[in-house]
């Protein structure tokens, strides 16, 4: 519920924004400064990590230092963050954790979409057009990010487990456009591709669909040459492909949720409320972590049918 | 009238010795350093060829020379600039500053979720893509040639600073709308080769001529050799260097051209950790970090190579969690290869 | 410094028309410098100095090391800009200093410090930055058929597709002279240009030297082979400490007064090197230095050596005689394919330096920029190089010890700078080499192994200089000395003459310098009209 | 005769001018160069004082210490190396290797998210670090003097191919169970200050130690600045280079351990960029790239340079989106600022 449209009793929120470089990130980062502003939250001028684990780190002793009480963060090495939660735990400060899930050290709310759910997602997409045939090639993002990693575990498990019949290229790309969409031409020259599971919208669409411009391989899914994307994070971009027919389907990643509760659970910590697992008032569940809880956010699929629907962030951005 | 025969003479009986061994050799070593990397190149082909019957096709061959344009063109930057004994790290960060700016300045104010100032009509757009290049490379020559800073800190400042000044405009999100102009030589054919190899190419060929035939060109290898004797000699060593930073970024501005064109967008992202593929490829090609030797040719085969590297990889289907490691034992062995088929030390 | 001063006497080798004309000539000079000053941070180079040159004219500038002489060349060039001062080509006032090639039409330079491009070929070098006419493509054919034709007027015989890498440092020198002169220049500037030549080369130069003066070219000569100025110059010009002392015509000036001028002391003051025999010491010992077989394919073969305590020998050879490379395999520097080195009785480990150091053998290497001094490094620090173990116990030591050393040794050789803190960089050429002999000596070494240590260093530094190995000798260090400079020759108790990596002769002390020079030369007996002429630098 | 007068007149003027002034003022320009950053630091802490109360306290100091600590150690490194006139990019990988092969070694075969070979015990998990670490630099120097391969593209390979390594044995994962010794440095305090700080400070003073007062340290200035003069001089080259290249990888090693300490865990991402910011702060800190020239006092104020600009621009509260711009200029400005302070030129 909103209960906090005054700032919560206790003290500062302090914010840190993972990186600044990606379309998603920076749709976060709007909406973030957005609810802040919108709901007059005493809250610190939000630094910025730049993906960087050991300025994420120092940001976090910055803001401590200049007196926040609650700290909203995105911790994209999820392991390299766990003293620095302790120190935070010793410190009594909660800390609530959007997008990713820190693999050690006490955390009072993680906010997230389960990345695995993306990564299954895809698959039954995927598999089901290709009723489980063909060949699927995959752009990884990066191994070393936690993320990446729960969505290519996620797929490739589920590939195996009820499309044995599809044969999935893993790509890795370190999240590069270029990279990218150079394994991609290497697969098609390899034989035909009738599926990509691109996990980053923001950062694999264009390149893909320039790509497949050039090859004529953007055809209706009537064309038994029509090559299935399933793409990842929900951005406008995405939509407008969608809606173009270029490709077929995106996991929308919420971007509006997760600044919208990051927030929430900041105040609600600052207030002194404490949650139990079950059921939220928001159309999510809370489960229970070894290191705290976790609101499992929803993660549409968004297909050519509901990319119209208003509700999704993607199309409220640039409104 | 003795003495002259005597030093005549004398004049015979010395030198003789000398430069047999050396001078011979020499310009055969010269060659084999210009080409070197080719035998650990043909080996590569062979991998490739044995793995997959796809690796040894046209479309492959084709895709791989599409690839590689973009990388090939910061290469030339990069080997003109360190065969003129100077190096220039930010590169990287003007190829995607300058199609940004070119981009933020022609797209119109609204319609797009990313607004430019419309200033300008459409066609524009790749000039002043290309004089952002220009503008970047005369501030790196202004900071390193009159205020005598060190260039490998002032490019880097430079990276940083620009890369940041992506963000500033675009506020990191990618720009899908580009102007026909940009997309053209990403996606049009000329004889049957993609438009962008063939400017590629031609890239190529002029900067080899300027640098094999022309004085201007040579100068650069003297800059690079010995700076004090080059200026001795006549050359206008600080305007020279000036002008090669000034080409270098513009050469670096037409990549990230190429990049945007090809990739149908651009994006901070874009360029991120290219100098150092970069440095790799010109130094692999054969040019010295320490300026005044080594071959645009060489440069390019620098490129070819690790493009061939990760080509064959891929068709070796390396598992993605394997590939990194492999990609850097290929590096090392491809340039043991080619230190011993050169069989001069490396510089 | 060999077959020229014998033929000095017998050929004046001065044109009529420009003798004396310094000054008193009527046509504007070729170039002037007037009341010329330059600093380098607080060193001063040049303190209201000034030259001029008449058309025609040789003109010599002599001083010793550090004097400015190669400071004003480098204003001359318009590679520095005075800092006060004026200079002139034939009245008119320099080029701007961007117009790199006014420069250039109006001097023609060999400059003290080389000016080849080691990863050029050698036609390159010879040709640079006019490879072509203005911006017409370069035919590589065409240069290199020049290149030739310069080469083989020069008598180098190197291809001129060769990497100038390749080349020895006297090939690398003559090139430099073949650059120069093939400008057409009507004034040319040659810096020390026989610093690095043997005899041979060093004649056919001044020949060349005398035919383009009869065609009217006027001539900048430095060196410090005083004989060679009056053997080519009519007019010389002293400098001493950054300060003009005298112009005047050679004719009217004899050695004894050049020396006074340059030095500004009485010449009765310079020591003598009295020709002496060596006296093995009375007390049986092994001797400083003991080499035998020693070989180096391609190079020498069979050498041997031995060198006494106290014992100076001499090992003369033309270039590519191999005696340098004797001189750097003894040192340690290339490994023989056989032969043994022993240092006062110690077998050496060949082909090691850091061994033969230990062993203590001091060791002055024939190129003073490649392989003697760290030039960015404070002096201090170079020339205590080879003795860091001594500055203090466990290789531990302070940095006042250092300066402490540093200072003693620069005394010791008289190395004239700012102080012991000052980069080496900052030095001239002479006092460069004085830090390398520093470096040999700082070791306090049994054996010395000492290649050309005084090219480009003052008559009066070079007497300091062989002094000091005199001293290092009779303190009972044996010195093995090569060279083909007979003034350094000299000081030793006998010579070996090498010619094509192998021993042709043994001169005891005394020897005449024509018999020495043709055995140098590889020709028997001298030429009957060859007298001797003791050449007293 | 007049010539007589004009000689000893100017033998009476001349030696007045020569030793005086300047043996005084070498030093002090010398003293400028090493200390040439510290304006540009004053400026910055001032500006940080100017922006707010919580800059300009002991725990906000504390905190950047010890948060400079691994850069710190890594830039001992590279400036060591660079001293003696060659360079070292691997470091950067090294610094995630070594930790985690010392883990997956110590670690036991099962019960944890990343299982181990549970080879040797707990304690050994330092040592073994370490010996990665000299283990790479042994195989750096081998390539590089041995083979005489090019050590820019050698060391560049190694990045690549041991930051694959890593992934290889962790799959990429974040390893976080550590042994306690390797959390220790990083969690536990010396008379109030970090360990980690108090071990990063000795190392420091050694190694200004040794370059200062140590005359194999002294050797690395003279093969720096002229390999072949001190061959000459009976230095020993190679090995001193060999030496100097496995400490380098010894101390990336021990700040991966710092790192890993102070971060918790250990994971490839960990150094990603780094050699970045090491080059950076070595070269700011007035190290020259071509060796010979610079002081670990000048690399160590580099990296607390870069470190105070991080710092001021946080609490300027400068937004995410303009933070990497206003990095890159005010790197250039401190570039300008001890540019003009010491005076000299840089290389
Ligand atoms: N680049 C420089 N920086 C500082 N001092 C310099 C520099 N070049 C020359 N000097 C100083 O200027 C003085 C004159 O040097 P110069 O080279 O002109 O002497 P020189 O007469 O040529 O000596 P030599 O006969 O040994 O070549 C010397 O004291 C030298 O130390
Ligand atoms: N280390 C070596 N190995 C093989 N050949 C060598 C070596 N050093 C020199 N040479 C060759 O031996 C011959 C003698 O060269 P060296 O340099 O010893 O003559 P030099 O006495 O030094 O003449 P210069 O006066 O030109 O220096 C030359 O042909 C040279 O190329
Ligand atoms: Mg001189
Ligand atoms: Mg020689």
């Amino acid at each position: 519920g909103r209960s906090g449209s005054k700032s919560g009793s206790g003290g500062k929120i302090g914010i840190d924004f993972p990186r600044s470089d990606s379309d998603f990130w920076n749709s976060y980062a709007k909406y973030v400064n957005q609810d802040v502003k919108d709901q007059k939250l005493d809250a610190l001028t939000p630094t910025n990590s730049n993906n960087k684990t050991d300025v994420l780190v120092s940001n976090v002793a910055t803001l401590t230092g200049q007196g926040a009480k609650a700290v909203v963060m995105a911790p994209q090495d999820t392991g390299a963050i766990a003293s620095t939660l302790e120190d935070l735990a010793g410190k009594k400060i909660p800390v609530i954790s959007v997008d990713t899930r820190p693999d050690k050290g006490q955390v009072y709310m993680v906010v997230r979409a389960d990345n695995r759910a993306y990564g299954e997602k895809a698959c039954k997409f995927l598999g089901d057009k290709l009723n489980n045939t063909g060949t699927v090639v995959e752009f990884e993002g990066d191994l070393t990010s936690v993320n990446g990693r729960d969505r290519s575990e996620a797929f490739g498990d589920c590939m195996a487990k009820s499309y044995p019949g599809i044969k999935v290229l893993a790509e890795a790309t370190e999240w590069k456009g270029d990279v990218a969409a150079a394994k991609l031409q290497d697969a098609l020259t390899q034989g035909t591709v009738n599926g990509i599971y691109m996990q980053a919208g923001g950062v694999f669409l264009a390149p893909t669909v320039s790509l497949l411009q050039q090859k004529n391989l953007l055809v209706p899914p009537t064309d038994p040459k029509h090559i299935f994307i399933v793409s990842n994070d929900g951005i406008p971009a995405e939509f407008a492909a969608i809606k173009a027919g270029q490709i077929d389907a995106t996991v929308s990643q919420p971007a509006d949720l997760y600044a919208k509760y990051g927030l929430y659970y900041a105040q609600q910590a600052l207030a002194g409320k404490t949650f139990t697992p079950g059921p939220t008032d928001h159309g999510s569940t809370i489960i229970q972590l070894p290191n705290g809880l976790e609101d499992q956010l929803p993660a549409p699929l968004v297909t050519a049918d509901n990319v119209g629907d208003p509700a999704l962030w993607g199309n409220q951005v640039g409104k | 009238m003795s003495e002259v025969t005597t030093m005549s003479d004398a004049a015979e009986l010395l030198p003789a010795n000398h430069p047999e061994s050396p001078a011979r050799r020499r310009p055969g070593t010269r060659w084999l350093r210009e080409f070197s990397l080719l035998p650990a190149m043909a080996l590569l082909i062979l991998i490739g060829f044995i793995e997959s019957p796809d690796f040894l096709t046209g479309d492959n061959f084709l895709a791989m020379l599409q690839q590689s344009t973009e990388l090939s063109v910061l290469v030339l930057a990069e080997a003109l600039i360190l065969i003129g004994g100077r190096m220039d790290l930010s590169l990287e960060s003007t190829v995607t500053l300058a199609p940004v700016i070119a981009l933020w300045l022609v797209l119109p104010t609204s319609g797009n979720r990313f607004n430019g100032l419309g200033f300008g009509a459409a066609w524009m757009a790749i000039p002043i893509c290309l004089l952002v290049g220009a503008a970047v490379g005369a501030v790196n020559g202004f900071l390193i040639l009159k205020m005598n800073l060190n260039g490998f800190v002032v490019t880097l400042g430079m990276l940083t600073m620009l890369h940041g000044l992506v963000i500033v405009i675009d506020g990191g999100q990618t720009v899908f709308t580009l102007p026909p102009s940009f997309a053209y030589l990403g996606h049009h054919d000329w004889l049957g080769l993609p438009a962008s190899v063939w400017v590629c190419g031609l890239l190529f060929a002029i900067g080899i001529a300027a640098l094999g035939w022309f004085r201007h060109g040579r100068a650069l290898y003297a800059i690079g050799g010995n700076p004090a004797a080059a200026r001795a000699a006549g050359i206008r060593v600080e305007r020279t260097i000036w002008i090669v930073l000034i080409i270098g970024s513009m050469l670096a501005a037409f990549a990230g051209l190429l990049y945007a064109g090809r990739l149908g967008s651009a994006s901070a992202s874009q360029g991120t950790g290219k100098i150092f593929e970069v440095f790799a490829a010109t130094v692999i090609g054969g040019v010295s970090m320490n300026g005044g030797r080594g071959s645009l040719f060489g440069a390019l085969t620098g490129v070819l190579t690790l493009r061939l590297i990760e080509n064959v990889l891929t068709f070796g289907h390396v598992s993605a969690q394997d590939i990194e490691f492999f990609n850097g034992v290929v590096i090392l062995v491809a340039l043991i290869v080619s230190r011993y088929t050169s069989g001069a030390a490396q510089d | 410094m060999t077959t020229h001063d014998s033929r000095a006497a017998g050929d004046p080798g001065r044109p009529g028309h420009a003798s004396g004309a310094a000054g008193s000539d009527p046509a504007a000079p070729v170039a002037a410098a007037i009341g010329v000053s330059k600093s380098f941070g607080a060193t001063r180079a040049l303190i209201d100095v000034g030259l001029s040159v008449a058309p025609g004219e040789a003109h010599a500038l002599v001083g010793r090391n550090g004097a400015g002489k190669s400071t004003l060349v480098s204003l001359l060039t318009g590679l520095a800009r005075p800092d006060h001062g004026r200079i002139l080509f034939g009245g008119e006032p320099a080029p701007q200093p961007s117009d790199r090639a006014g420069w250039q039409a109006r001097a023609a330079c060999v400059y003290q410090k080389s000016t080849i491009i080691p990863t050029l070929s050698v036609a390159e070098n010879l040709f640079l930055n006019r490879q072509s006419e203005g911006a017409r493509r370069i035919s590589w054919k065409a240069l290199r058929a020049r290149a030739s034709a310069l080469l083989a007027e020069y008598d180098i015989d190197v291809d001129p597709a060769a990497a100038a890498a390749t080349l020895a440092v006297d090939q690398r020198q003559v090139l430099e002279i073949a650059r120069a002169l093939s400008f057409g220049a009507r004034f040319i500037i040659l810096d020390e240009p026989t610093a690095q030549l043997d005899g041979a080369n060093i004649a056919s130069l001044f020949d060349r030297l005398r035919r383009l003066q009869q065609s009217g070219v006027a001539f900048l000569f430095i060196s410090h082979h005083l004989s060679e100025v009056y053997e080519v110059c009519q007019t010389v010009t002293v400098y001493r400490d950054a300060r003009h002392i005298l112009t005047a015509p050679v004719s009217g000036l004899d050695k004894d007064e050049l020396i006074e001028a340059m030095t500004g002391e009485d010449r009765s003051a310079r020591a003598q090197f009295a020709v002496d025999r060596y006296q093995p010491p009375t007390a049986p010992g092994a001797p400083a230095l003991h080499v035998s077989g020693l070989t180096v394919p391609g190079a020498f073969a069979d050498f041997g050596v031995t060198v006494g305590v106290g014992e100076i020998v001499g090992l003369a050879g033309a270039g590519g005689s191999g005696a340098v490379t004797v001189g750097e395999t003894v040192a340690g520097l290339h490994r023989p394919a056989a032969g043994t080195v022993e240092v006062s009785g110690r077998r050496v480990p060949t082909g090691s330096v850091p061994h033969a150091l230990r062993a203590g053998l001091g060791f002055v290497p024939e190129d003073r920029h490649a392989q003697g001094v760290i030039p960015l490094r404070p002096i201090a620090e170079n020339i205590t190089l080879t003795a860091t173990d001594r500055l203090g116990r466990h290789g531990f030591f302070t940095t006042e010890s250092l300066r402490r050393a540093g200072s003693a040794l620069m005394e010791r050789l008289d190395v004239k700078a700012e102080g012991p803190d000052q980069p080496v960089s900052a030095l001239s050429g002479g006092n460069q080499q004085k830090v390398v002999m520093g470096r040999a000596l700082a070791s306090e070494p049994k054996a010395l192994v000492l290649i050309r240590p005084t090219a480009g260093v003052d008559v009066k530094s070079k007497e300091s200089l062989l002094g000091t190995v005199r001293q290092a000798a009779e303190a009972g260090c044996g010195a093995l000395l090569v060279s083909d400079e007979l003034d350094d020759l000299r000081i030793a108790h006998r010579v070996l003459v090498m010619f094509k990596g192998a021993v042709v002769a043994e001169f005891p002390g005394g020897w005449g310098d024509a018999e020495l020079i043709a055995a140098v030369e590889g020709l028997g007996e001298p030429p009957a009209q060859q007298e001797k002429r003791t050449d007293d630098e």
